[in-house]
């Protein structure tokens, strides 16, 4: 009988604190963001999508065409292109695609890559109707940030 | 006597003529599944992870997990593993307590790959039901006794064992 | 409370709950044998989320499958990076330095704060109680967005590399981390205990709810919280040290009543004692690298491998074999709510619906963690 | 009483507007204050403060199409919505709003409410037996044991109420009221002795959250449970109809207490009465229900009954007797 008292009286206690804490809370200020209106900004370690690192003054892609990123991909995403430099040494890259359907932005392209030719781009808002969208070509991307820079 | 040296006490009743006598105590049984006898072996905890590393005959498992239960150990994990060179399943059954003292048990056991069947052990640690059927839907390994062997992670109406090493999706 | 109940076998019904129910957080489902609102049997069924990811590991290299382990526990995936680093260099020996340590347990350790409160979260709403999710979200919130900060993901970690961290912890993340745990000494016992832990609605809720004993628990090969619950004093940190976590002082949580509450408790006493050890961790942070020297190409020895980690969900075990080869030969998945969640279909027998659904969110399930 | 015809359309329209006004934002109210509760903005986008959401929900339920599985029986099926919402509105009828505001007063208008309030419980006996699922099923029979549990409590503590007032006419309950807080049932002072109304008012409170399948006590459509109860297999308006005979009730159960309690239109100070005082002290009472269900866990079922057998029942019966043993013993 005495644990149908306590119950009684540390429940109604426990009840009406619970009352209180709810009734603070609804006094204090929000603090949700609203996302489309207010806009994160991104860490600097954001993992994006991964995007080619252009060449500081003329803009071609850093890239070797060594192929590490490819060997080191986990999901295997990355399928890239390249044909002899005419006229110099090595390779230049023709084609650079990322299926980003696959990618679990693991990083290890970005780590294995000695040339500083790849890094994380910080697109976070991603949506479309078509999975299509999402088999990107880095070149063009590369393209066109060039353009804008200019 | 600490806990380790009992449970290998315990278990060596099981195994009447003494594991390859001449090399005791090393880690080379640990290598080559079917390289040695059966018996009882103490593995290097801090390379491989387990204290003793118990290879037994198909018939003896169910007698192992008995002794181990009787010693206080818990079943940890089954797990496959599939030796196709040799054309034998391997399947481990990992066993750990749970009280202070810490002693993890690797029991392995083989069975020949064209008709794999082992005794179940559902009877001593119910543990096992899910991880035997875990074992048996991904590759095929029969254990004998268990009372519900289905599917468990791949639809019932599946007719592979993917973790076979010839299954290639 | 036991309500006696004669249960009658033949005037039961089938009901199916789950895959898609609110209260089994995803697609577990089980299915009820009812007689009324009482369970007759209950018999899960996995495997709605199973991708397979042992095969996926012995396909790729031994660093390729890292990514693979946060998307098992995503709640604590940094506990599976964790492990995953511990077995590959405890079979390829290599060295890890010693910052580097400190500072995956301290991301593990916030990481599993994390992974706590949002099993309070999802333990209240399956009670019924909806606010106490977003407090703790907004929590959680904050340890996500420091982690996000050093490890650039939020939820599917890949942080560790064999022979360290993948980027080393800067002084605004220390700063945050001690902010944060000063923040929630502060909220846990002002909002999270005085709202809900004594609230007399949920004590009466799960209090004397889902009983399991030691014995079941060893029978049934369950950790955690869930062995810590039943009087079991078993934490992997403690038993089988790894890492650095002897270097540090803390308590594991444990209380003999075995029901829903003393789970309950045990995951609370749980985030006290992480914070704990994430204060200490700041305060003996070694300096030097944060990534020792490893090989490009990882061949380990051929044997076998054990290495077992503590999750926030119980002891994950990695048993890999391997044959010498760049790729692991056979990897097994040790998931500890496999194993609790075996437990459910004998503890559920004869309770009622509602207290069931009760006791499975104490088991703190993770259903990609179950199916793998 | 004024008896002519446009009268009773006059007010026929006007409650029907009350309560269709009601039901809509209170589910605003509701999301506000839950999202004020939990820190967040809540319904922001549609019009000022998201002002137009009810609107805009109420155009998208009634655009959609009104699914009847198989197997379910189709006529019960359609009706135990409307069900739902008729009492609510035709209990509204004997509510006074103020002294001369109110549709009816008739002399036995408490019984009528509590006539009434069973119907919606029949309601959702229906909705959750025609639906033919398993989960509507349970909840169907909950919410009956719910309902006969706490009709009992409920009822006893009115007939406190009923015998300071003698009367059943709100009305005359209200009128017995006025003149200041003092005056108040809850604070009831009779022959010089401080009655134990309060007690009465705190489990009237209870039984009408209880009463009105709301959390904590919403066994009837416990979501993480049942995944909604008896509204299971209800989409369209067909949710929407139960959706706001919920609130509805809630209405209905505050303005009773209201009226049973707190004065009915009275102003506290006994200076201005009037229909504002009335509102008022309804929608605290509203915003009370919505505070309790966005601060609690869900009882367990049987613990829902034991609250009501083992607690609220004694307690009532005893109130019962010390408030008789009060007024006219002593």
């Amino acid at each position: 009988m005495s644990g149908y008292w306590h119950d009684i009286v540390t429940g109604s206690k426990s009840l009406v604190t619970g009352l209180a804490i709810t009734a603070r809370e609804f006094f204090k200020p929000v603090v949700t963001e609203q996302y489309p209106w207010e806009v994160p900004t991104m860490t600097p370690l954001f993992r994006g999508h991964i995007e080619l690192v252009g060449n500081e003054e003329t803009g071609e892609p850093n890239c070797v065409v060594c192929g590490m990123c490819q060997r080191a991909c986990s999901s295997a995403c990355i399928s890239l292109d390249g044909k002899k430099n005419e006229g110099g040494k090595g390779k230049v890259l023709t084609s650079y695609m990322l299926d980003f359907t696959k990618c679990s932005l693991c990083g290890f392209c970005v780590e294995s890559c000695n040339f500083n030719a790849l890094r994380f781009s910080k697109e976070y808002n991603l949506a479309s109707f078509d999975k299509n969208d999402f088999v990107m070509d880095l070149m063009k991307r590369l393209e066109e940030q060039n353009r804008c820079k200019r | 006597m600490g806990l380790v040296e009992r449970t290998q006490a315990a278990l060596a009743g099981l195994f009447p003529e003494p594991a390859s006598p001449a090399a005791p105590q090393t880690e080379e049984g640990c290598q080559g599944a079917a390289s040695r006898e059966a018996g009882v072996l103490v593995t290097d905890q801090a390379r491989h992870g387990s204290h003793l590393d118990v290879l037994c005959r198909l018939d003896q498992v169910v007698e192992v997990a008995r002794v181990l239960d009787r010693e206080g150990y818990f079943l940890e994990s089954i797990s496959g593993v599939d030796w196709l060179d040799k054309g034998q399943f391997e399947v481990i059954y990992d066993y750990n307590r749970l009280d202070g003292e810490h002693c993890r048990v690797m029991v392995r056991t083989l069975t020949d790959r064209s008709d794999p069947a082992v005794p179940t052990i559902f009877g001593v640690f119910p543990a096992a039901d899910w991880h035997e059927r875990e074992t048996f839907d991904f590759y095929g390994i029969h254990f004998q006794g268990h009372p519900n062997l289905t599917r468990i992670l791949l639809p019932e109406d599946a007719d592979f064992h993917p973790l076979r090493k010839d299954y290639m999706p | 409370m036991t309500v006696p109940v004669h249960l009658r076998h033949d005037e039961t019904f089938v009901l199916n709950l789950g895959p898609q129910h609110p209260a089994t957080h995803g697609v577990l489902r089980v299915k009820l044998t009812m007689d009324g609102e009482y369970i007759v049997k209950a018999e899960p069924v996995l495997g709605y989320i199973h991708r397979m990811h042992e095969k996926l590991a012995e396909g790729g290299t031994f660093a390729q499958f890292m990514p693979n382990t946060a998307r098992m526990d995503y709640l604590h995936a940094l506990a599976f990076n964790h492990g995953w680093a511990l077995v590959v260099e405890k079979a390829a020996g290599i060295e890890v330095p010693e910052r580097a340590e400190y500072i995956r347990v301290i991301t593990v350790e916030l990481n599993r704060i994390a992974s706590h409160l949002l099993w309070w979260a999802a333990f209240l709403l399956d009670l019924g109680g909806f606010s106490p999710l977003l407090y703790a979200f907004d929590d959680r919130e904050q340890i996500i967005d420091l982690l996000e900060r050093v490890t650039g993901s939020r939820l599917t970690y890949c942080y560790m590399r064999f022979g360290g961290v993948y980027n080393d912890i800067d002084q605004e993340f220390i700063t945050g981390t001690r902010a944060i745990i000063k923040r929630l000494r502060e909220r846990l016992p002002r909002l999270y205990h005085d709202l809900v832990t004594h609230n007399i609605i949920l004590i009466k809720r799960i209090k004397d709810i889902g009983f399991i004993t030691a014995e079941q628990c060893r029978r049934y090969g369950a950790t955690g919280p869930v062995a810590r619950g039943s009087g079991i004093s078993y934490d992997i940190r403690k038993n089988e040290p790894y890492s650095v976590y002897p270097e540090f002082d803390f308590d594991v949580p444990v209380f003999g009543e075995g029901d829903s509450m003393a789970r309950y408790m045990v995951r609370m006493h749980e985030i006290e004692q992480s914070m704990r050890i994430i204060e200490q961790a700041l305060d003996k942070l070694p300096g030097g690298p944060v990534m020792g020297k490893a090989p490009k190409v990882l061949k380990p020895e051929a044997g076998y491998y054990y290495v077992a980690v503590e999750t926030a969900r119980g002891s994950l075990g990695y048993r890999l074999v391997s044959n010498g080869d760049k790729s692991p030969y056979k990897l097994k998945l040790r998931s500890p709510t496999f194993s609790n969640l075996s437990l459910f279909g004998e503890v559920a027998e004869g309770m009622l619906l509602a207290d069931a659904l009760a006791f499975m969110g104490s088991l703190d399930l993770v259903i990609p963690e179950i199916d793998r | 009483m004024e008896t002519s015809i446009w009268r009773a359309l006059l007010y026929l329209v006007g409650l029907m507007a009350f309560a269709g006004v009601n039901a809509a934002w209170l589910g605003w109210c509701e999301r506000k204050g839950a999202a004020r509760i939990q820190r967040r903005i809540g319904p922001c986008e549609a019009g000022f403060a998201g002002l137009l959401q009810p609107l805009a929900d109420g155009l998208k339920l009634m655009s959609k199409q009104l699914l009847v599985p198989q197997g379910v029986d189709g006529i019960i099926f359609r009706v135990a919505p409307i069900l739902a919402m008729i009492p609510a509105i035709t209990s509204m009828a004997v509510i006074p709003f103020a002294e001369n505001v109110g549709a009816r007063a008739m002399e036995l208008s408490v019984l009528l409410l509590f006539a009434l309030a069973s119907i919606g419980m029949i309601a959702i006996l229906l909705g959750g037996w025609a639906s033919g699922n398993k989960y509507a099923l349970i909840s169907a029979a909950r919410s009956v044991s719910q309902s006969l549990a706490y009709e009992i409590p409920m009822l006893l503590t009115v007939i406190t109420v009923v015998m300071i007032s003698g009367s059943m006419n709100l009305r005359d309950i209200a009128l017995n009221q006025q003149g200041g807080f003092w005056h108040w049932n809850i604070f009831r002072v009779e022959n010089g002795h401080f009655l134990t109304m309060w007690i009465s008012f705190i489990i009237f409170f209870i039984c009408s959250v209880a009463e009105t399948n709301r959390a904590p006590f919403d066994m009837a459509e416990a979501e993480s449970e049942l995944v909604a109860g008896f509204m299971t297999e209800y989409g369209s308006m067909g949710f929407g109809l139960f959706m706001m005979g919920e609130y509805l009730n809630i209405v209905v159960g505050a303005c009773l207490t209201a009226t049973l309690f707190l004065g009915g239109w009275d102003c506290p100070f006994g200076l201005t009465p009037g229909i504002w005082w009335f509102l008022l002290k309804i929608y605290v009472l509203i915003f009370t229900f919505i505070w309790i269900r966005w601060t609690y866990p869900r009882v367990q079922v049987y613990r829902l009954l034991n609250l009501s057998w083992k607690i609220l029942i004694p307690f009532s019966l005893a109130n019962l007797l010390v408030t008789a043993a009060l007024i006219k013993v002593f």
